[in-house]
């Protein structure tokens, strides 16, 4: 097997007096799909801002590609590779479409701001070579009609789109997507779940997701991992995760109420 | 030596509790709302300026009132017509009274109450009362920019609650060259710096330590001399803050403030209206402002115009006291502001007066570079 | 604006074609700036307007200023409200420079002059011995200034809004106070200005009444150069890969992070650049017929008229604060009458813009932008935009 | 008593709620589950006044909450425990539930007390830590105090948002068993739960939440049985 594009171990961090993520590990290799579960607060968000530099660890070890990027800034981690979405669309509202793509191609510009100024072929070259790039993935995302809209105008659906194709013009080699169905309807979730297995097939880009459509998670995810309480307390396909007890009792409850007389509900025993 | 010493630290508390009672508006906005109400330092310049017309009005000097005075009560007058008449014409089409009569009669209202206090500093003063015209006086001032603080935060910020911070922070810079060229014109207190007339009685209370010389009234050594005066400026504002305190942490209206401050959207599931506390925090603040305009007025009787660059440094300081105490934090601000005034009359005694804000800023920076939250004050971090 | 067609990226030019597209619109900055000498200054002279042509002096210095902070408050969001402090730097030594070597190299002040150094009127040329000189102190100014808006921008690593915006006010009082507190000799006998040595000169800067006895070298050529040039850096930077940089900072900072954004580093850069323009703009204004070189001119409020230029104008658009700059230059002279009541309605403008459109006149947009007529013609058909 | 009426909510050009009606009896439990994001919040939010809906109604009592500011809702007895706990953790416990009473009128001072105390014995821990101040709390303790907070507002419709969020399933037990003893001291009570055993067992009615959409509602103890919640929270498979 070839080394992991991305592998993390024994991820620790603290806020305070409370342990939002406790030795959380995962590895991917080009063109993963995993996802990572849990109710809400379990740290999957918290997991995210570690792997992309936005918290620093307490403990653990993050390699991208081999090496290590646990402590550095995020800028450099998305240059070396790592790219992501997240869970509230964090688009750049007023710049049109295009722009928000184009962006985020700079992480790869060689020219400095002095070519820029001083309109050098390079940065001309450059500068095509953005563009064309940009509106390449645009039209994968079939959004190439709206390149001139801003970014605000889209509408919701759009707009999660919008924030994969920012994320993937980077170059990435991981690619972590935060909630991507979040406020979408089906239709628009069947066309995402399309669309996240053509990106994964095409770019051969790792990919991380979170997810709280169980439907969409069980049917694209090859394999799953289950956070509560900031611990990882399941790994495994997605059969294995649905028939695992400590994960429905994670989602479910354990419906004791600790009083005599009450029945067990039928997950918890299963 | 000590006397120098011991005369700069009573100096720089006298001129830091000043400070602290207009960094308190400032930080009570910012623990609210979280913005830095820029005007703020307006609304203290607006409290110098209007004791001195209240004064000229209750007859101090034979002067010749500013402009303002005239027109203020034309303006009450029209402004409960104004209430009547949309009263009446809100009755009469929808059988209930808009709440914008409720809001011009309050403004009327007070604006009346501003009216017989000045009958009655005039009453006072004619009759020899003048410490208890100079508090009457306080007050009329005090209420008047409450109304001002009132006015502005309905009219200006608060359709910007919501906006982007940046947003409301050029609304405030609005609001406060708005102020400053408003107070400049003619009809208002117009261009021409004033002299304060002596409201409260000044004299030193007594002397000590110093080294007399050979005749009477003479020293080798100056004395540490504390002046009436300072005392009761500093005995005010010390009242006001005391109070301040006392109202935020033991009283049902404090709790609602603290409450708003930490989260609009929960203290309104406590029942709380949120507009009505905000709009209080704002008179209050507006009113610990005007209350410092005040006792600076009788410190330094020297009234520039209002747009004066004296008066934007003095609120501007009073603002970094605000921040390098931990902006948002109630005691922060005290503690901030007495810092800045001991650091100001240090720096005057034993350095040079004309580098005192080089040392005001710089330490305003060095604090915000340590911690960027201030001395008492919390960093905050934005959630991902 | 001459590079107003200028259409990056859609196609890539041939090398010699691609060298012209780049150089043109530089070459366009100087002959703008010569028509300005050449035709419109002595025409407006002719038409015994001076008053006009002073007034397109101004126009020029202000839309530098204006053009500049937009780059820091427009572009990547940050809030500076110390931009006088930049100009002051920049005059202060570009002033230093040319009074001191004007006596050094010419034994007085005021014999050399560029073309406009005869009030805004025309000359009989370009150039003169003085303006070398006085093209070296501009840029000594601007770059000065840049380092101190590299200096200021440093705090934006651990500082955001208003608490920034609160550390660039400091610093532009820092700057005014320091000035101010130096010693109020201005040196004028040629001999003790010959026989001190170059690194005491810097004391001998007028301190609190101000420098007096600069030689007005600043021209209609020299003022419109350096805009037009601001204008044009300007618009290249945020045409292209830097510009969505910058901007992606001011729309989310976060975001702009995690796609690669050295949103720190890129924010400094925006101080150290739109301090070096308006240090520039410092050392022009020095250098203009009829100003007095006074730091306690150039403190908050002076900051503050250049913010209000940039809100009106639309947060981010550099054709907007380049007609706002023009605009409010002019608008205090017709208002001449009711000069009490300008700042009030500024101030009421500011606000009005602020509760009903927060981004300014033109946003982020430019006037050659397609979409922003597109936006225009909507509000003529709808009313409402 | 309280009833709503196709609510449709948006968070700008996100539509979070997609008309959804339920209503609550007077002594009943209803229990709103579902995942997260499903819109649970949302609508406790805009039945408490913090948010305003795009079309739809609220009506409690017979009176419409639409256009209520959140205050005046909390006085006619509508009373969130928000989610997250919300306690103002810089004011001691004692504090935050004389908070609670804001509302209510200085006159009703002995009744304040009364319920004060009632509440206080629903959480004997809290009155251990009446000074403490309530951000040195811990999440069940929090939780708690959130809760004995409302209580103290004299609530006749409790709003309960996630009372089981973040907390240990022992806790968890025993805010449940409170939940129950609160009901049956007279308060009608709406309870929002990820934790949907947990809420089926106390409810004595349910609405299942999906996507901004109710797609089931019955009694909690015939759902608790049903396969269809199990398929509604881990997907179908």
């Amino acid at each position: 097997m070839s080394d992991p594009v991305l592998h993390a171990s024994g991820v620790c961090k603290s806020f305070g007096g409370l342990k939002a993520v406790q030795g959380f590990g995962v590895s991917l290799q080009g063109g993963d799909l995993k996802g990572l579960i849990g109710p809400n607060g379990a740290g999957k968000t918290t997991v995210f801002n570690l792997l992309t530099g936005v918290y620093t660890p307490d403990e653990g070890k993050i390699t991208l590609a081999g090496r290590s990027i646990a402590g550095i800034r995020p800028s450099r981690i998305a240059a070396q590779g790592m790219a992501r979405t997240f869970q509230n669309i964090r688009l750049f509202g007023e710049l049109s479409v295009l722009d928000n793509v184009k962006l985020a191609r700079h992480v790869r510009v060689k020219h400095g701001m002095w070519a820029s100024v001083l309109r050098t072929p390079a940065s001309y070259a450059e500068e095509a070579e953005i563009d064309a790039k940009a509106r390449e993935l645009l039209a994968l995302f079939d959004l190439a009609d709206r390149a001139e809209e801003q970014g605000k105008n889209l509408p919701y659906g759009d707009q999660r789109r919008l924030e994969i194709a920012r994320a993937l013009a980077t170059n990435p080699k991981v690619l972590l997507l935060d909630e991507p169905a979040a406020g979408m309807n089906p239709q628009e979730k069947k066309e995402l779940r399309d669309l996240i297995r053509r990106v994964r097939d095409e770019f051969k880009t790792a990919i991380l997701l979170i997810e709280h459509d169980m439907g969409l998670v069980m049917e694209i995810c090859e394999r799953i991992t289950v956070l509560d309480y900031g611990k990882t307390i399941a790994e495994g396909t997605p059969q294995e995760i649905q028939a695992n007890p400590k994960v429905i009792e994670a989602y479910l409850g354990t419906g004791d109420t600790g009083e005599e007389g009450d029945q067990k509900p039928e997950a918890a025993r299963a | 030596m000590t006397e120098k010493l011991i005369q700069t630290l009573m100096d720089g508390l006298a001129v830091g509790s000043l400070y602290a009672l207009i960094a308190l508006g400032y930080t009570m906005v910012y623990g609210i709302l979280k913005f830095i109400n820029f005007a703020h330092s307006d609304v203290f310049v607006l409290g110098a300026w209007m004791s001195y017309t209240v004064a000229l009005c209750a007859g101090w000097p034979d002067g010749q009132p500013t402009h303002m005075a005239t027109w203020v009560l034309l303006l009450l007058v029209g402004i409960a017509v104004a209430g009547g008449l949309v009263a009446g014409f809100t009755y009469w089409r929808r059988k209930r009274i808009a709440p914008a009569a409720y809001t011009l009669w309050l403004v009327s209202g007070w604006g009346w109450v501003a009216v017989l206090l000045v009958l009655l500093a005039r009453l006072l003063h004619q009759n020899g009362f003048d410490i208890i015209a100079g508090g009457v006086i306080l007050v009329c001032s005090m209420l008047t920019c409450g109304v001002v603080g009132f006015a502005l935060e309905r009219l200006a910020y608060k359709p910007l609650r919501n906006a982007p911070r940046l947003n409301v922070l050029i609304t405030a810079i609005g609001v406060s060259l708005f102020l400053q060229n408003l107070g400049q014109l003619d009809w208002m207190f117009g261009t021409r710096p004033q002299g304060m007339p002596q409201l409260l009685p000044d004299k030193v209370l007594f002397n000590f330590a110093g080294t007399p010389g050979a005749n009477p009234g003479e020293w080798l050594v100056q004395p540490v001399r504390v002046r009436l005066l300072d005392v009761i400026a500093a005995g005010t504002s010390i009242a006001l803050m005391v109070g301040l305190d006392r109202l935020v942490f033991h009283s049902k209206l404090g709790r609602a403030m603290r409450a708003v401050s930490f989260s609009e959207r929960n203290a309104a599931l406590m029942g709380i209206p949120v507009d009505k506390v905000v709009s209080f925090t704002f008179v209050l603040g507006a009113m610990l402002a005007a209350a410092a305009g005040f006792l600076y007025s009788q410190k330094y009787p020297g009234l520039g115009q209002t747009a004066a660059a004296v008066w934007v440094l003095l609120g501007l300081k009073a603002f970094v006291a605000a921040v390098v105490g931990g902006i948002g934090n109630i005691r922060g601000a005290m503690l901030g502001g007495l810092l800045i005034g001991l650091a100001e009359m240090f720096v005057k005694a034993y350095q040079s007066p004309s580098v005192v804000d080089i040392y005001v800023f710089g330490i305003l920076i060095a604090v915000l570079l340590v911690r960027p939250g201030g001395l008492l004050g919390k960093a905050t971090v934005e959630k991902v | 604006m001459s590079g107003a067609n200028l259409q990056p990226g859609l196609h890539r030019p041939s090398t010699p074609a691609a060298i012209v597209r780049a150089w043109a619109p530089v070459l366009g900055c100087l002959v703008l700036a010569i028509v300005m000498q050449l035709v419109v200054g002595p025409l407006l002279v002719r038409m015994g307007q001076d008053f006009a042509a002073k007034l397109l002096l101004d126009i020029g210095t202000n839309a530098i200023l204006a053009v500049s902070l937009t780059m820091v408050n427009g572009f990547t969001g940050q809030f500076s409200i110390g931009h006088a402090a930049f100009m002051a730097v920049g005059g202060y030594v570009a002033a230093g420079i040319t009074y001191y070597g004007s006596y050094r190299l010419f034994g007085s002040p005021d014999l050399a002059a560029g073309m406009l150094s005869t009030s805004t009127g025309a000359g009989s040329g370009l150039f003169t011995k003085g303006d070398g000189l006085f093209l070296g102190s501009i840029f000594a100014g601007g770059l000065v200034a840049a380092g101190c808006g590299y200096l200021v921008g440093l705090p934006s690593l651990r500082l955001k809004g208003d608490y920034l915006a609160i550390v660039t006010l400091g610093f532009g009082e820092i700057v005014r106070v320091l000035i101010q507190t130096q010693t109020t000799d201005t040196l004028y006998d040629p001999d003790t200005i010959a026989q001190t040595p170059a690194w005491e000169l810097p004391k001998y800067l007028g301190g609190a009444l101000g420098f007096s006895g600069l030689p007005s070298y600043t021209s209609l050529f020299w003022a419109w150069l350096f805009a037009a040039l601001t204008i044009l850096v300007a618009y290249r930077i945020k045409a292209s890969t830097y510009g969505r940089a910058f901007l992606s900072i001011r729309e989310d900072e976060i975001a702009s992070e995690a796609m690669g954004v050295d949103t720190t580093r890129y924010k400094v850069r925006a101080f150290t650049i739109s301090a070096f323009f308006a240090g520039c703009a410092g050392a022009l204004f020095a250098h203009t017929v009829g100003v007095q070189l006074n730091a306690g001119e150039l403190g908050f409020a002076k900051s503050f008229d250049i913010i209000i230029m940039v809100v009106l104008g639309g947060m981010g658009s550099i054709s907007g604060a380049f007609f706002a700059a023009i605009i409010l230059t002019i608008l205090p002279e017709l208002l001449r009458n009711v000069a009490e009541y300008r700042m009030v309605a500024y101030a009421t403008a500011l606000i009005l813009m602020m509760l009903v459109r927060p981004e300014g006149l033109l946003g982020v947009r430019e006037i050659w932008e397609k979409r922003t007529w597109r936006a225009i013609a909507r509000i003529g058909r709808r009313g409402t935009p | 008593m309280l009833e709503v009426r196709d609510l449709k909510v948006n968070y700008g050009a996100i539509k979070a709620l997609h008309g959804i009606s339920l209503r609550v009896d007077k002594g009943e439990i209803v229990t709103l589950i579902g995942s997260n994001g499903a819109g649970k919040s949302t609508t406790l939010r805009t039945i408490s006044g913090l948010l305003r809906p795009a079309e739809g109604d609220v009506i409690f009592e017979g009176q419409s909450l639409r256009n209520m500011p959140a205050h005046e809702i909390v006085r006619l007895g509508v009373v969130q425990s928000p989610e997250g706990r919300g306690v103002f953790p810089n004011m001691s416990v004692e504090e935050n539930l004389k908070l609670g009473a804001f509302a209510r009128p200085a006159s009703e001072k002995a009744q304040i007390a009364a319920d004060r105390e009632r509440a206080l014995n629903l959480f004997p821990r809290l009155r251990e830590r009446l000074k403490q101040s309530a951000g040195t709390l811990s999440g069940g303790e929090q939780q708690m105090l959130a809760m004995a907070r409302a209580l103290v507002a004299k609530p006749r419709l409790l709003l309960l948002d996630e009372p089981s969020l973040g907390l240990a399933p022992q806790i968890v037990q025993t805010i449940f068993r409170i939940i129950r003893d609160i009901n049956a001291g007279g308060t009608t009570i709406l309870l929002v739960e990820q934790n949907a055993h947990m809420a089926l067992q106390v409810a004595h009615r349910a609405y299942v939440l999906e996507v901004g959409k109710i797609t089931m509602e019955g009694v909690a103890k015939e759902l608790a049985s049903s396969d269809e919640i199990r398929k509604a929270y881990l997907g179908h498979g």
